[in-house]
């Protein structure tokens, strides 16, 4: 008999600790155990402190052997420094090329080498509504303009209710705005500005226009919102005092927690109208250079376990997020998972986020600019001004 | 001016009684001495009577008012502490002044308390430093300046001189007892120093083991001590001791193997008891050195001491002292009757 | 004896009365001003506590004053050993022995290695000895964060990255201008006639430090064991980045539990979680009180 | 050990200026770009902002955290009965981790779950207490939050030099008839300088630290009207990747510390040579 | 057993110049006292010696090696602080066997040397307690058990005895004198008693201002004080000073206003000259109070010192002390020619 081969030990580094997620992650370990890796976690909640972190551990030469980042251009400086092993076998044999959106691709993708094997895409922009509260107010559908929007949001001021539930920081307010406008805007006007940094565009009355009503929706969220976390503001809306909340896909846990059910009490939408653009987010995991034959097999087979079908199915199902590729068995997945899943299959609705387009500190700066407009009585003009100072500033 | 009694005072530090059962009269503007060994609990006292030590038991009576509970600063008191106690991080004149800024004594007057206080302590110009700059001696001055800026009915001095040289001393002796005279406060005063003693005291207290021994004027305790302890511990060096009986046959006699005094004359308490067992005191001033005395002893060491002499002579395995004004050689003393006492061996009690 | 007399005149049995009446008006005061004190100070802890004991369900409902009305202890239990800290689920007491293992000896070094430095700055005044003390001072006011890279690569370079001792000696280095400046300071106010007496004694550098300095220390020890338990106790990112996966600190299961971003947040399991990482610091409050003694100069010199 | 430690300090002081005169991005390497991260720096608003709350904030933090770790020391001086009880209660906040104590500082500030809340539930309807979600007062509920973890540190410290005093003086201010809280006030404070001293520092460092408070309790908001300079550089340095800037932040942060600190230093190591002996 | 030879010592303590260019030569074995004013620089120079403090100039040899820069404890010395600095952790046992324990003196001989200290001092009740359980003389006994265990070949001394009552003092004197003899070491002795100075001394220093004014045997200084400041410095009370003029028109005489003084046998330094302004100087104890004295002043004060009495006469508006052994009442007195001094009214050194 063959001896038994040793399995490949992977330490994994990832900041996926809460319950769901635990369970969404598990669904990698598990497959990736069983396809004769040994999963070793080293889970680091916080976003920032698990990627200082993972870097720290690049830096010190004990790097993991596969760290998770935003599907985004924060590894791009580690690509640069080279290293990262890159993952081109394993895409080739995913025929990763075909069945990723372009969004995805391009954030992973640098000079065309793959560096990450992409795990789920998060939609950062929907609209989560209190169907109770929706009906107290009077309102009968979904809007389908900004416009309507605003009157719902009045009746359901009129009604007593918080129309807006929202939370007061810094990355709340990108995310709202962000949806702003990529609805308002539409999304040449977001490419112009996000992807290609055109200042003209930030100084064109579209711009203006979007600004404007960013801040008008002010008005409609209440005065214990400044610093409130995001769950507090979803179970604002679980609750059904307050009407609705512009969040990533992962508020929906919230509502699964406290026993609502997508579609019965409270339910969700990605913009407005049938052509809506559709934000797209994402995470991905990276894998540290190392020369080491057996770290760099267990690499590519966590690369190659992760984008599979099966657990994408079950990953995605219990992260509340879609999968990366259409294929998957969609049965388990909720009722807002299937609806992005339908309207990413339109990729001119794709519409990556910020973070793949801008490097993290432009992309933090413009979040100090928006904040500030935000929160205090600025006219959109001197908004505009700012957010083509940072732009300036922020290019190296 | 305010006398102080102390009744039945026990006072406890740790786990030891310190002081019991103590009585002390002091009277309004009088200036007591305490005199005793050191660690019999005259610090003990006096702090007992500031009010910073609680008494377990009995009482202190101010000016004719219970303070036996009362806080310090209601005791209208003074005290100089033997450890000084100044506060670290105030200059010489703040130390002194504080006190009296805080009750809000005018200005103009605590200038002119402290000028005097200094000019009476030389600490003219000391006054800008810290305790941390000054030599032992000065920190003393201080401490007693911070006291008697006070201007208090009760004054307690903890040996203030202890650290001063004769020539301070003296003066600042003399100063204490204008002070005295000019504000006719009461003044209890500990100190080692049997000159300061005599010359200051109205009374004296002489304490052993946390107990009075002895209350007096200095005359009468110096002359007429009520015990073997107070006959020793007084006088530098103290008196020379000498045990034997009475013998009543003929007149009344002194009498041991080596000597044989008459004391018919000295003044008994009691009769003498034919046969008792007694201890002779004779102070060294009254051990009359002469060629032709009685008692014929070697001089075992001489002890100039400028002003005078101590000759100790070796009389039968033990040293008596003399002390002679000048350089004549010893070698034989007679014992002047006059001012000897006595004592019963058995009680130590004078008769 | 003359006093014999008086005493028959005495009262016949000591009298012991109070000092003082209990509660004077100044005394109201004072304990007044402390509960008022310890309310201010008590009401997050209530906050939590109730929180801790709430089911979800009730949080969500946003009266953080209220009683709960189902109390439960399951967030406890879930903080202790249930709830899910990345693939693990098994709540904070995994790394219990990790952070003992890092606290003690970091604590007890950097404590010694302050005390030492403290005692040598100020009585032996080496030469140099003020510069010294001003670059640890600046070093104090460094952001940790920026030296993170740095004592990584020099760690990695010595090969200490990712061990035990590293993640100690990292904490000695983080530790010691506070620590300095802390026994520094003490030891300033203490008189300089006590190290003169010590050294003529023929105290060398040690033996004063340990026979006479560390016993005249305790309660600037307290203090310092305050300080640095709860800083290193508490620790987590130089845990993190420096003590290497086998020596996890328990707070980096605790800011698992209760820092997730995207996750849902069991509040109830966050304060429990808190509460019990929190024991140990705070046993060590109540009980760092007899290193508070008074008067620990007592009678050390006169003046 | 201690020069291990300072060779520490010094080498990574150096290291960070020199990465501040550089684009480095997430790793500390990159083009020498000269003064170009400060120019940059100076021209960005929040940081500016960063530092004047800093400047606001260390004098209401320190103020009253010495102030009210002071009066607490010195009441739990008064043999008062539970004292070890009392003492935790008042140091128990420095033993938990603000990720948890600052969001329950923001839910109690919080105007419509908290105290504002309460009170107006309890039909005080115009109670209003809601600095928290005002610019211009949101700093103050950074102050309160801190004030309530540091302050028993700070009683802690004065307490152990307070016991350190000798009892003798205390002796001698009853005498002098000196109200009690003059003795605190006029002699045992200025004897308290060394742990004053101590406490300012080690307050100082918590200011230029503070940033876990921020983060819990405001995320720097509303707006970036809480915004810290430590805040700042932990967000260049890992959220925002830019370790350049944020070493220069560093660099300029710790400047501006060390002209603040350097009169106080050396007025202290002054006064301490002239007492010392 | 070592000299101490101290060279153009210059000590700087805050901003002034303590000590000043002083040479002092202490033999080897010999018991020197220095006395002077507080706040003159004897603790100072004490601790020079000891090496706590740093000289600014000057050098310090003890036992012939050069240690102005040794480390204390490499000088072979001990030292009893004046204001004792007694570790305040350490019980009084411990205190004392601190220094043997560290220099690894073996237990039993530790054992021994403390128990004889303790036995010297009657320290033996207390040796489990710690300072701030002991009274202030206790302490101070604690400071000196604490030298004199270490048996170091020069001992320093800082008013050892201060604190304690004239008994314990007369004894301790007396077992110091005998620890001097026994050990054969040099001991150096602040003390402002006059008495003790003068019964320990070898030779003695007066000191000023961080100056020494004489040092020579006690009886020199005493009976011949080399300028007026030794003079009024030393004895209690110090001379009494007369000034006038020298009249050598008929042998030598000292003359003024009121006074008339055959000084013919004086040993003049240098020849008289006539009309020379001078101070003439005459101890109490030379001022004979006789009923025929030639000069009339009444009795202003009398102090009792128990053993005698001092007795002041207004003498033309200066107050002149008498001693006197008994109680005669004094009113008049003539001033006894042979243990006078005589100094410049201008240098006031001794002619
Ligand atoms: N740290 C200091 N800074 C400045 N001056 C000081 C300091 N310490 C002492 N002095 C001064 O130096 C002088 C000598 O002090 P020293 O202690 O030697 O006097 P001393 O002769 O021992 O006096 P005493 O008999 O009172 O103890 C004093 O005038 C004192 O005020
Ligand atoms: N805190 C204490 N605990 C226990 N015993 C103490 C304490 N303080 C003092 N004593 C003891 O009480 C006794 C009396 O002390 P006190 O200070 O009154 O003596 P004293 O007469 O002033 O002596 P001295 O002349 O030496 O100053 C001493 O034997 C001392 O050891
Ligand atoms: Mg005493
Ligand atoms: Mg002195």
């Amino acid at each position: 008999a063959a001896p038994v081969p040793a399995p490949l030990k992977a330490t994994v580094s990832h900041w996926w600790t809460s319950g769901g997620e635990s369970a969404a992650i598990r669904q990698f370990a598990d497959a990736f155990n069983r396809a004769g890796g040994q999963w070793i976690d080293q889970a680091v909640a916080g976003a920032d402190q698990s990627r200082a972190s993972t870097i720290n551990r690049i830096v010190g030469g004990n790097a993991p052997v596969a760290a998770q980042f935003n599907t985004s251009r924060q590894f791009r400086d580690i690509v640069d420094q080279g290293l990262l092993n890159n993952l081109d076998d394993v895409a080739a044999r995913g025929n990763w090329d075909n069945i990723l959106p372009r969004t995805i691709i391009d954030a992973i993708k640098v000079d065309g080498h793959y560096y990450a094997a992409p795990v789920d895409i998060h939609m950062p922009a929907w609209f989560f509504y209190s169907k109770a509260a929706f009906a107290r107010a009077g309102i009968k559908a979904e809007p389908a303009t900004f416009d309507e929007f605003m009157q719902h949001l009045d009746l359901l001021k009129r009604a007593g209710l918080i129309p807006l539930a929202f939370g007061g920081q810094v990355w709340q307010e990108k995310i709202l705005f962000d949806a702003v406008f990529a609805l308002v805007g539409g999304p040449a006007l977001y490419l112009k500005i996000y992807r290609d940094r055109d200042v003209r565009a930030v100084h064109s009355p579209a711009f203006r226009d979007v600004l404007v009503k960013f801040r008008r929706l002010r008005a409609y969220t209440d005065p214990g919102a400044p610093g409130r976390n995001w769950n507090d503001a979803t179970a604002l809306v679980v609750s059904g005092r307050a009407g609705v909340q512009i969040m990533g896909d992962w508020a929906k846990g919230e509502f699964t927690t406290a026993g609502q059910v997508a579609g019965r009490e409270f339910g969700c939408f990605p913009g407005f109208g049938p052509k809506a653009p559709y934000v797209v987010a994402g995470d991905a995991f990276v894998f540290p250079k190392t020369g080491k034959p057996h770290v760099v097999r267990a690499q590519k087979l966590l690369a190659t376990v992760m984008t599979a079908p099966g657990p994408q199915a079950e990953f995605s199902a219990r992260k509340g997020s879609i999968p990366i590729r259409p294929d998957v068995d969609m049965s388990k997945l909720d009722l807002c998972a299937r609806k992005g899943i339908e309207i990413m299959a339109d990729k001119s609705r794709q519409l990556p986020n910020t973070e793949m387009l801008l490097d993290p500190d432009l992309n933090g700066a413009l979040q100090d600019v928006l904040t500030n407009y935000w929160n205090r009585d600025d006219t959109p003009e001197r908004a505009q001004q700012a957010f083509a100072q940072a732009m300036k500033d922020n290019t190296w | 001016m305010a006398n102080v009694s102390i009744r039945n005072l026990q006072i406890r530090l740790g786990a030891s009684n310190v002081i019991d059962s103590l009585d002390l009269d002091v009277g309004a503007g009088e200036f007591v001495v305490l005199l005793g060994p050191s660690g019999c609990g005259k610090s003990t006292l006096l702090h007992s009577i500031a009010g910073l030590n609680d008494a377990s038991a009995g009482s202190i009576r101010i000016g004719g008012r219970d303070m036996t509970y009362a806080d310090p600063k209601d005791r209208g008191i003074a005290l100089v502490f033997q450890s000084y106690a100044l506060y670290p991080t105030m200059n010489v004149e703040a130390n002194m002044s504080f006190g009296l800024r805080i009750n809000g004594t005018p200005k103009a007057e605590i200038a002119r308390r402290v000028a005097r206080a200094a000019e009476m302590l030389q600490l003219g110009p000391l006054l800008g430093r810290k305790p941390g700059e000054l030599s032992g001696g000065q920190r003393q001055r201080v401490a007693i300046g911070r006291a008697i800026v006070r201007e208090a009915d009760v004054f307690l001095f903890d040996e203030p001189l202890s650290n001063l040289d004769a020539q301070l001393r003296t003066e600042l002796r003399r100063e204490l007892k204008h002070l005295h005279a000019r504000l006719g406060a009461t003044m209890i005063y500990v100190t080692h120093d049997q000159v300061e003693a005599m010359t200051l005291a109205d009374r004296m207290a002489v304490m052993k083991g946390g107990a009075i021994q002895q209350f007096d004027t200095p005359d009468a305790v110096y002359r007429a001590p009520e015990n073997l302890f107070v006959a020793t511990f007084l006088g530098s060096p103290g008196m020379n001791l000498f045990h034997g009986r009475l013998d009543c046959s003929d007149g009344v006699w002194f009498r041991n193997d080596h000597l044989a005094l008459d004391v018919s004359r000295y003044p008994f308490r009691q009769a003498p008891a034919e046969g008792r067992r007694v201890v002779l005191g004779v102070r060294p001033e009254d051990v009359d050195v002469r060629a032709d005395g009685a008692c014929r002893a070697p001089v075992t060491l001489v002890e100039a001491m400028g002003a005078h002499r101590v000759l100790w002579h070796g009389f039968h395995g033990r040293e008596v002292a003399a002390i002679v004004p000048d350089g004549r050689p010893g070698g034989a003393f007679t014992l002047r009757p006059d001012h000897i006492s006595l004592f019963d061996e058995a009680t130590t009690l004078r008769l | 004896m003359k006093r014999d007399c008086d005493l028959a005149v005495l009262p016949p049995a000591a009298r012991v009365r109070p000092r003082k009446p209990l509660l004077t008006p100044a005394r109201l005061g004072i304990y007044a001003f402390l509960l008022t004190a310890a309310l201010f100070f008590l009401v997050p802890l209530y906050v939590m506590l109730v929180t801790s004991v709430k089911p979800m369900a009730e949080i969500r409902l946003g009266n953080i004053f209220a009683l709960p009305l189902a109390p439960t202890f399951e967030p406890w239990r879930n903080a202790w050993q249930a709830a899910c800290t990345g693939l693990e689920c098994e709540g904070i007491r995994g790394g219990f022995w990790n952070s003992v293992k890092i606290t003690v000896p970091s604590v007890l070094l950097s404590i010694a290695i302050g005390a030492v430095n403290g005692y040598a700055l100020s009585f032996w005044r080496p030469r140099g000895a003020n510069a010294l003390f001003a670059v640890l001072m600046i070093g104090a006011f460094v952001p940790g964060q920026v030296l993170l890279y740095p004592l990584v690569r020099a760690l990695a370079a010595a090969g200490l990255y990712s061990s035990l001792p590293g993640i100690v000696l990292v904490h000695l280095v983080f530790g010691m201008p506070m620590m300095t400046l802390l026994f520094r300071n003490y030891y300033a106010a203490l008189p300089q006639e006590l190290f003169m007496a010590a050294r003529i004694d023929g105290g060398g550098f040690w033996r004063i430090f340990y026979s006479l300095m560390l016993p005249m220390s305790a309660p600037v020890m307290a203090v310092a064991a305050i300080m640095q338990v709860t800083n290193i106790w508490n620790d987590f990112l130089l845990g993190l980045v420096f003590a290497g996966s086998d020596n996890l600190p328990m707070t980096v299961q605790l800011n698992n539990i209760i820092n997730t971003t995207t996750g849902e947040r069991l509040y109830n399991v966050n304060m429990a979680a808190t509460l019990l990482t929190s024991l140990v610091p705070l046993a060590l409050y109540f009980f760092s009180g007899r290193w508070f003694v008074r008067g620990i100069a007592s009678g050390a010199v006169k003046g | 050990m201690a020069l291990t430690a300072l060779g520490a300090y010094v080498l990574t002081f150096l290291w960070t200026a020199r990465v501040s005169l550089s684009s480095a991005r997430i790793f500390p390497t990159g083009d020498f770009v000269g003064l170009g991260q400060y120019e940059r720096l100076f021209r960005n608003a929040r940081w500016l902002l960063s530092l004047q709350n800093l400047a606001v904030y260390a004098l209401l933090f320190i103020a009253a955290c010495l102030v009210l770790g002071f009066l607490l020391a010195v009441f739990i001086d008064q043999q008062v009965a539970g004292e070890g009880a009392l003492r935790t209660v008042f140091l128990y906040p420095y033993a938990m981790s603000f990720v948890a104590t600052g969001l329950v500082w923001q839910w109690i500030l919080n105007p419509e779950l908290g105290i504002q809340g309460v009170a107006r539930r309890l039909g005080f309807g115009g109670f209003t207490f809601d600095w928290i979600v005002r610019q211009e007062t949101v700093l103050y509920t950074v102050v309160i939050a801190t004030v309530w973890q540091a302050s028993g540190l700070v009683m802690a410290l004065l307490l152990s030099g307070l016991r350190g005093i000798d009892a003798e003086l205390w002796k001698a201010a009853r005498i002098d008839g000196i109200p009690k809280w003059r003795v605190y006030l006029s002699i045992v404070l200025p004897m308290l300088w060394p742990s004053l001293s101590t406490a300012f520092i080690l307050l100082f460092v918590m200011v230029v630290k503070l940033f876990d408070a921020v983060v819990a309790m405001t995320q720097g908001g509303p707006g970036t009207a809480s915004e810290v300079p430590a805040k700042f550089i932990m967000d260049y340095l890992f959220g925002r990747a830019n370790v350049g800037l944020a070493s220069a932040a560093s660099i300029v942060l710790l400047l501006t510390v060390l002209a603040i600190v350097a009169p106080f230093c050396y007025a202290r190591s002054r006064a301490l040579q002239r007492s010392g002996g």
